[in-house]
């Protein structure tokens, strides 16, 4: 038996929480970003590089992690404005739980809309991503 | 107070929400600790009031006034019984127990504390008997000390002994029970190592209330402090208990109705305790919902309340210690019926999510008690945590819950 | 919002309560100023709660928890559109009007006003309008001044303008409409008077609100209370209204639980507003009964309500005046459903307890006003107010009971 | 129709808190006692002279004022010792309502007791003497 939760925890999300493949601090970056959710603990570190790199640290849920590393997948040599848009479309996603051919892997993620507090879960590294953009911003 | 059979089914049909369904599945609620279901005769006796007998309380000399006055009078009668306090007048009606712990810091702590005095809590303190701390700390001049507790979650005495070296702390507050760890502190034994050092003590009673017979009186108490809501009470309604010596000297925390004797429109004299602490229109209803979950409570009896949920904590813990990996927290002697635990892999959110598609409540995350969190070395955890409601079937559901999870996470 | 026909025989059935008897007489219950009576739909919205979907909120990922969550701030939603605040996060809960004015007093007040400021309260407020910025004053050091009102209950401008007139005020709390002399403050231009004079404006609505659609964007107020209890909702629940920058900018008053961000051994960081004013378990039944009451309201609509209860009051005053001796308080131009009065020989006390052995419920004393009974040179009044389920028989027996206690006191 | 309410103000109360005979300040007291309810604005003063004659200045209610003058007649010629007697078979009179013979014209406010919040206006008089004779004890 397969439930709507254990759908949620499927391969895609229990593989890149478990073995990221865009985890670790770089050597390099340009900006960095600071996520963390208070009522849990989660927290999240995201890494960026001019050009569109993206490297993340998580530590949390398996939602959380899976999300960051989908994330700097799917944002990896994207302008900010890009991920900009990427990310409404992946708010819009988690909330309505429709996936977007547009958002391809992160789609993984649209179980999430049914276990409403884990949104902000899904969402963490967005934050602390668009926290990294504004500093990359300024500096740049 | 003769207690009623202790009959398990009944009891859950006394509790109309039990029987609710959760995604299909029968609700398996083991988050108690949170805040605990409500028997019928609590949402019987806050209808009661608002169907039959209702309208501002101490201010009117009209019938319906006159016996809800009465009404919630007599909640205290039966809150301070319920704690064997002295007097009814020890009694302070608040919204919740950190509205009772604030009210403290305020008040008590405010006057009878100087700048360089100390004030010392235990490291498995709730935030609200935390934060408030050290806001007084910031603004009063205190200081705020942390006594350590043990691996096991006990008091490190050794700790709290030089916490207290140098004469300055004048008040301890302590948790009666940890909402965490689940480990009961040796109130009897705090009070008398406070008194001895020329410092009063303040009980967080919230979830040992809830447990256990408490008397203040054989505590030694000076402030004890516990919600209505954990206590199979209404929200909205909390306590303080404080000995009347210490609530005649306080000055108020909140002023307007009630509370004062008189009013100039230069000057105000102050109602004597308990009516100082209780301004504005209370929480009239609620307070005497709490009256009836004591009166519920009661029936029942701690003692037959406390071996039912003796048999479920070790059963619990014999669970949990069956499934690999899992973690529990704390191990002290004397413990509740709270389960904190983690998972190799699986993260207190993604337990207690998955958990909740199996009808199976339970809370996940720092429990408002943070620093315990890091002191412990997990940054979060799942809870389980038992009430008298509470079955052995459950306790055995949440066991098969977490043997799936760790199929997935595997 | 669709009015529903104001079908006065309906409605009375919508209150349980009102077909109780009191000393074998049909209840009249003319004390709603003090506290309404609740609607079936408040006290079944509290039932359901405690009956379906009850947990802590905003601490569990379980249904339970998410859903009663969900509920709670909904009730947040339906106060915002109700006062038309411009954001939910404008709304902080708090056990009362009383609690919301001690809040103001506590963290904005000891924050954004300096020794040597001065707030200014009219001579009419309620004990809890003036108390809490007398102990402001004692404790912060700041003024306090009482602008006077006329013989006819309403605001004197010229004694205003002259509390004013010194630039030191800073903030000026007043309210909205007087327990005692029924007056309505006109709130608009008050707010515009404090803000062109640099000071802030607080409206304590606690009786304006139950009587008619309150607009705090349209007043331009900046801080707005009203308690529950009395606009038909639950005990135990009250608002803050405040604009968001304000709330931004003031501390916290409680601590504990849900009102921080982070919290170390050493130190905590404050959620945003609203949690910020929120600690500790909420009173989420009652706040979830007040959406109800507020629903109740909306759907009757407040131009059926206020044309009806002006109407009453009309009819009442027209009878007191037929009453030969009877002195009825205050005569403002802009007047609610609360009318004050003394009898000569009768005191208000004899007035109330010979009212109620006609099953007659009015208050009496000095309504928590006690300084505005000196202004009005009397030492206690006899008060009958009106809710949306008053009829015009009900003031008609008060009229008929009145007489008799005439011919007692010839 | 004669109601329990219309009973508790019999005659002698209306008379008495009309055409009080114990009434006003006198010139010579030894003793005052002060009585206040803060809930009505109730007042009574009471003036003691040694060897037990009492007068008295009652602002408010009938039954307080009735109380007072009724106080006073009755513990005309007194002891300290006699009036703490009378003051707790008054106070329990009013609060059972059963009459006793002891307490003479005073057993006219026995149907204060049916109406509970009034039976503090009822004892108000006796605080205020409580007080005078506290006084005298000190300044004798
Ligand atoms: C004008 C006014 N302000 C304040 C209050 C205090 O309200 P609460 O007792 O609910 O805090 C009241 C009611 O008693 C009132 O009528
Ligand atoms: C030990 C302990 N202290 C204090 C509290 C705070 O209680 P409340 O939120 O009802 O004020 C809780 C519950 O959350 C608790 O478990």
């Amino acid at each position: 038996m397969m439930s709507a939760a254990e759908e949620l925890y499927q391969a895609l999300i229990m593989e890149r929480s478990k073995a990221p493949r865009f985890g670790g601090r770089p050597a390099l970056f340009d900006a960095q970003g600071h996520g963390e959710n208070a009522m849990c603990g989660d927290k999240v570190q995201v890494f960026w590089r001019r050009g569109g790199a993206v490297r993340h640290e998580a530590q949390g849920c398996a939602i959380m992690a899976a999300s960051a590393d989908l994330m700097a997948q799917a944002v990896a040599g994207k302008t900010p404005a890009q991920v900009a848009a990427l990310r409404a479309a992946f708010d819009e996603m988690v909330a309505s739980g429709e996936e977007n051919p547009a958002l391809g892997d992160l789609n993984a993620l649209a179980g999430v809309a049914r276990f409403r507090s884990r949104i902000r879960c899904a969402r963490l590294p967005w934050v602390a991503l668009d926290e990294a953009l504004k500093e990359g911003q300024v500096h740049g | 107070m003769s207690a009623r059979e202790f009959n398990l089914d009944e009891i859950r049909k006394d509790f109309p929400i039990l029987a609710q369904q959760v995604h299909g599945r029968a609700l398996v609620f083991l988050d108690s600790a949170a805040s605990a279901q409500k028997p019928r005769a609590v949402i019987e006796a806050m209808t009661h009031v608002m169907e039959a007998q209702y309208a501002n309380v101490h201010r009117g000399l009209h019938w319906m006034s006159e016996r809800t006055s009465d009404a919630y009078e007599a909640a205290r009668d039966k809150v301070a019984a319920f704690l064997n306090a002295r007097a009814r007048e020890e009694i302070v009606f608040t919204r919740n127990a950190t509205e009772s712990i604030n009210l403290v810091a305020y008040t008590y702590a405010r006057t009878a504390l100087r700048p360089g005095d100390a004030v010392v809590v235990s490291q498995m303190e709730h935030h609200a008997n935390l934060v408030p701390w050290q806001i007084l700390r910031d603004a009063h001049g205190v200081e705020l000390r942390i006594a350590k507790i043990t691996d096991a979650g006990e008091i490190d005495w050794e700790s709290l002994e030089s916490c207290f070296a140098d004469g300055k702390v004048k008040l301890l507050a302590c948790t009666h029970m940890s909402n965490v760890l689940g480990s009961y502190t040796p109130a009897e034994r705090l009070a008398a190592f406070a008194h001895a050092r020329g410092a009063r003590i303040l009980l967080d009673g919230c979830q040992a209330i809830v447990h256990r017979a408490v008397d203040v009186q054989a505590i030694d108490a000076d402030f004890y402090v516990f919600s209505g809501h954990k206590l199979y009470g209404p929200t909205g309604i909390g306590v303080l208990y404080a000995k009347r010596e210490l609530l005649d000297a306080m000055p108020p925390f909140m002023a307007g109705g009630e509370m004062i004797e008189s009013v100039s429109y230069e000057r105000a004299t102050w109602a004597p305790p308990p009516h100082r602490f209780e301004a504005g229109t209370p929480a009239i209803i609620e307070t005497i919902g709490l009256g009836a979950a004591i009166d519920y409570v009661r029936a029942i009896g701690f003692e037959a309340i406390a071996a039912h949920e003796r048999a479920l904590t070790e059963h619990g813990l014999k669970m949990l210690a069956g499934i690999e990996g899992v973690r529990v927290l704390g191990a002290a002697q004397d413990r509740g019926g709270v389960l904190s635990f983690t998972m190799p892999d699986a993260h207190a959110h993604d337990i207690a999510t998955l958990l909740d598609r199996q009808g199976i409540a339970v809370r996940a995350g720092h429990h408002c008690a943070e620093p315990l969190m890091g002191r412990m070395g997990v940054s979060a955890t799942a809870r389980a945590s038992f009430a008298l409601y509470t079955t052995r079937e459950e306790v055995d559901a949440l066991g098969e819950g977490l043997l799936r999870i760790r199929r997935i996470f595997r």
